[in-house]
């Protein structure tokens, strides 16, 4: 099975065989790759190289953290890439985005108002838990579509704090 | 006579208190709240007893429910660790009104150092260089704070008079930023503290954080443990401790004239029990008192390591009334210890709180390392209290063996379950001007990034991210062929496919 | 130049190890057996390749395949760790031979301290003391051993001369003992070492283990780091060493005389790299020479802690043909630290093995607190090696701290999985005879019960156990009426009819 | 719901209330039991003391290891106490014993013969594991029925390695 890796530009072409063997560019290893526990932790040989990795799926890509080192690798697989190439990639995310509280706590202001545009980087929400303060801030450009929250507002891991719509130039 | 003692804290200091008091052979009690009851705390003292809910102004900070469980359980003393009630002298003088040993300072004490603006008066009139800054006065109102800000100059600092931590504190680069940030700080102050009121301190630029590790007796002995150096900060939190600190132990003159001016600083208020005193060390190595912690520090375990003494059970023997165990001149500093603190914070999204349940949490050991935690397997890291998972200690007979020692055991550090702020500490440790000792409070902030990687394991990521992408797509295939539901595999082919539209 | 270093061993000692060349920024290459593919010593070190099946035989003290390992990856050096092939001579050349630096002595002093009797009358001739018993021959037969047996008197020790740990040893108390005792200590000698040569020693009563660690360099600089007291054994197995000892550190000049008598027996064998001289102190304070462990030793970290000598890194130090770190008058024993060997072993059922997945492994920390491990929770102890799953180390200022503090440690400490030695060692610390100092090396065996309880919480066992059963009753209930077969719970129903029946 | 726990002799009533009490002996106390992690550790508040056991369950009782302490419990509930005292308690274990490995290992020797006549606590079997001999113990008299290894052999955990009849004046 053949993958491309591509982390921070690099492209690899990683091609997974059955017999505990790996091919990386062209270059093939002996690999012994197993969880320890029940995951995410994973121990790796290969070519007697002995590695850690902490590897956590997100939305966009495999996340994996090794030595204190945190890299985003995103994974194409032959089918996938078969499908891009034959024109069926599909649209990027173009609709709305939902900001979420990425932890439970305290709403302390919401910084901006329904209507606003805002630039990539703006403080759109503050929020206090573990006894700080944390400024959220805006992935894009866009325009406020909805505000969610109230400050005072106690709310839940993952509740919509507010909706902003793209810019029409994105 | 002092048997029994009641830990009024949570977390790692409570365990550290505990763990000094079993050693003495005292019986401990914990207090709890709800979101406590499986905390190691509770597991590690002798009793333990619910003082309310969640929010720490329930529970931790409720003085009543407190005072009501040390007299049920009939405790000698009270340790209050750091943060919560520690430098309240309200709970320090109720303590001592119910016939309790308060282990710590005499109100007063806490009192004047507590209030910053009384403090920087009380160290200028016996002496003590402060930094520069408001005056004697309390309580300006906002015309008089600005007429005093154009004669300090700027950039500036904008304090809260009842602070600590960063909170209600304010950089301001010029006159015009100077109302908002003010109001800002008053805001922030008033949260927090329950007080608006603020001063202004000259901002040194490129000054190091230095502070001193007092201790005094009752019986007017005051010695001070040598210094710390935590300049390595982010937006006023520190992140890393080390003792000693380069400058000082290339200026033996600096460290004996610093310490003295510590003692001078701590007998001013007639100090008793542990205490620190924190001054900014500039360029030219002028320093100015900060302010003075009334309290155990988190960082005091990097003292311990260098001079020997035990600060926990030394603040219990002084609470017990005896004399310190040593005198100024045994106080030697051996070798070098360096401490991390590990927040459950996403060191690669800007220090965000990381809320979740450890699953794994194997921590580092063998040879120098101590670490100090109240965290284990299976504990969940709540949002109603402060990040620290743990700190992680190391020593070694020179600074280069300490840190060598901390880059190991970060590498051996395994938390699975919440984000930690250890990759930030394994980059700081790779720079090479944190490696060579020069930094300042605004290095972290200003001339550090997370950015930069230290290896170009660029490939080994790419066979990671295949091999875990190859897995779950296994995994995924065959749920769907057994026709199975199992919502943890559906939530992966939910990923899988998200992630391949 | 050394700069990779070929581990061979696994377990603690391999993760100590490692640990030590990481500090020095050596990379490392782990040697592994099937068994051990998820050990902590191949997840640390930075290279890893398997040896072979499980049994030691095929793998750990496979020199060949090991040599290959070290070979294809390149290695500088090769560090034995303790066990397995750490007193091989053979191994030792081999590794010469291969052009790899041994991190140990040469081949030839290996071998003059591995045959028991070779060493004696070595020793004797160099003018160290040696307890009284067979001179001088090796390969006895039984008739000359009865012969001798005779002139030395009863009671007496048969040892195998190529021993160690206690295998091949017998004690005989008289004349009609002796026939039966030599034939069970060759067989045990033949099988456990291929070798089935015994010696015969007096049987000294009431002494101490006590022995030296020794560093020598290249240069021929030999010095000791002081004593460790081990007296503390069960069946000849060590389970609690401390430095200093109790009585050396009363009597200096002793300390003295025997640490350069040590040296001297170090000096006699051109010995290099660091070895431990092991005496028995009788009760007169007689001191003779026991033997010499020429390889690190499992008690090795007690002394770290006393003298401030990272003794693996000094190793390597040795192995790069630079001189000792420090010369004799620089050591210095500062403060107290005892070693508890944690053992997968049962304390309450006569110390057998206890095999099992470590679900729970809460490790001790904190102040004082050293560990030194190869676990983690989800590993599984294997029947094919020891059964050390690690080293609690705790130091203090003085004994008693370093004794309370082993105290608290212990309780913090929480395996669950497979039996341990910390009850064991948690009554020992409870013991009045070993608290005061006054013990040899037949107090465990002969003085000490497990069977007294140091508490009377039998109401809190009540309630505890009532507690369970009732949680499992109705969990019981619970699932017979849901109908459900749930074989973790089907087997608790099981367990709790039989324990009605 | 009452249960009667014998601890080294000592009996102890032990009534378990829904709510949050136990009495114990007749006096009452406060309690919060629960287990840390998925047991078999458990943390037990009562009256405000915070003690922490280590349970298992055996055929011969509770086990409870407290700082260091072994505690075997035998607990009988209301119900087998109504049966025993209406005469309905079953036999004493008085069939045959079948000595098993307590861990796998090697089969160094037997020490006793079929037919063989043994006392308690006579050395049966010598099992090595973890580089240890282990000597196997009768635990009362009998007679050797059957033994099922010979020296050598390598044996898995719980392998019945003999039988032993009770004696007859047992």
């Amino acid at each position: 099975m053949k993958y491309l890796a591509t982390v921070n530009g690099t492209k690899f072409e990683v091609d997974i065989n059955e017999d505990s063997h790996v091919t990386v560019d062209g270059e093939r290893y002996e690999i012994d790759f197993r969880a320890i526990g029940n995951g995410p932790l994973y121990s790796l040989l290969i070519g007697g190289n002995s590695y850690e990795g902490h590897i956590e799926a997100t939305d966009d890509g495999w996340q994996v953290l090794h030595k204190g080192d945190l890299y985003m690798v995103e994974i194409e697989d032959e089918r996938s890439q078969r499908l891009m190439s034959l024109g069926g990639a599909v649209a990027s995310a173009k609709g709305d985005y939902y900001l979420k509280a990425p932890m439970p706590g305290l709403v302390v202001s919401v910084t901006v108002e329904e209507g606003q545009e805002i630039r990539q980087g703006d403080i759109l929400v503050v929020l206090e838990s573990m006894k700080m303060q944390n400024e959220l801030k805006s992935p894009r450009d866009g325009t406020i579509l909805r505000i969610q929250v109230n400050p005072e507002d106690t709310i839940q891991q993952d509740a919509v704090l507010l909706v902003l719509s793209p810019s029409d130039d994105q | 006579m002092l048997q029994k003692v009641l830990i009024a804290n949570r977390g790692e200091i409570a365990v550290r208190v505990i763990r000094a008091c079993h050693e003495l052979g005292l019986r401990t009690v914990a207090i709890f709240s709800e979101a406590d009851r499986h905390a190691m705390h509770v597991y590690y003292a002798d009793e333990a007893y619910s003082v309310g809910q969640a929010q720490a102004k329930d529970s931790y900070l409720n003085i009543e429910k407190i005072l009501n469980v040390a007299k049920m359980s009939e405790v000698d003393a009270v340790h209050p660790g750091y943060g919560f009630l520690a430098e309240n002298h309200e709970f320090a003088q109720a303590c001592i009104d119910a016939g309790l040993i308060f282990i710590g300072p005499m109100p007063h004490a806490i009192a004047t150092m507590g209030d910053k603006v009384v403090a920087r008066s009380t160290m200028r009139k016996a002496g003590v260089p402060v930094v520069p800054g408001t005056e004697g006065e309390s309580n300006l109102r906002d015309d008089e704070i600005l007429a005093i800000a154009s004669k300090i100059g700027f950039p500036l600092l904008i304090k809260s008079a009842a602070g600590g931590g960063g909170k209600g504190m304010r950089r301001v680069n010029d006159k015009s930023m100077m109302m908002n940030a003010l109001s800002e700080a008053r805001r922030e102050s008033a949260a927090a503290f329950g007080n608006d009121s603020v001063y202004l301190e000259k901002l040194i630029q490129g000054a190091r954080h230095i502070e001193f590790q007092i201790i005094a007796d009752n019986y007017g002995n005051v010695i001070h443990l040598g210094e710390r150096e935590c300049s390595i900060q982010r937006r006023h939190q520190k992140l890393l401790e080390e003792a000693p600190s380069v400058i000082l132990s290339d200026d033996i003159g600096l460290r004996t004239k610093m310490g003295e001016i510590a003692c001078l600083a701590a007998r001013s208020v007639d100090y008793v029990n542990a205490g620190t005193v924190e001054f900014l060390l500039d360029e030219d190595r002028n320093y100015y008192f900060l302010e003075m912690n009334t309290r155990l520090q988190v960082e005091h375990p990097v003292t311990e390591i260098v001079t020997g003494v035990d600060i926990v059970k030394e603040q219990i023997r002084i609470a017990r009334n005896r004399r310190l165990s040593r005198q100024q001149h045994e106080i030697e500093l051996k070798g070098w210890a360096i401490e991390c603190r590990i927040n459950a914070e996403d060191s690669y999204s800007d220090f965000i709180p990381s809320i979740g349940t450890i699953n794994t949490n194997i921590v580092p050991t063998g040879p120098g390392v101590r670490v100090d935690t109240g965290v284990y397997p299976g504990y969940t890291i709540s949002p109603h209290y402060d990040s620290m998972i743990s700190k992680v200690i190391c020593s070694g007979k020179t600074r280069g063996e300490a840190l060598l020692r901390m880059r190991r055991a970060l590498e051996e550090y395994r938390i699975v379950g919440v984000k930690t702020t250890i990759p930030f500490h394994q980059k700081l440790l790779n720079s090479h001007r944190f490696m060579a000792g020069q930094f300042n409070t605004s290095f972290v902030d200003e001339d550090f990034s997370l950015g930069g990687r230290s290896d170009t394991d660029d490939e080994i990521a790419a066979v990671f991210a295949a091999l875990a992408a190859h897995q779950y797509r296994q995994q995924a295939a065959y749920v769907v062929q057994r026709g199975k539901r199992d919502a943890s595999n559906w939530k992966w082919v939910g990923r899988w496919e998200r992630m391949h539209r």
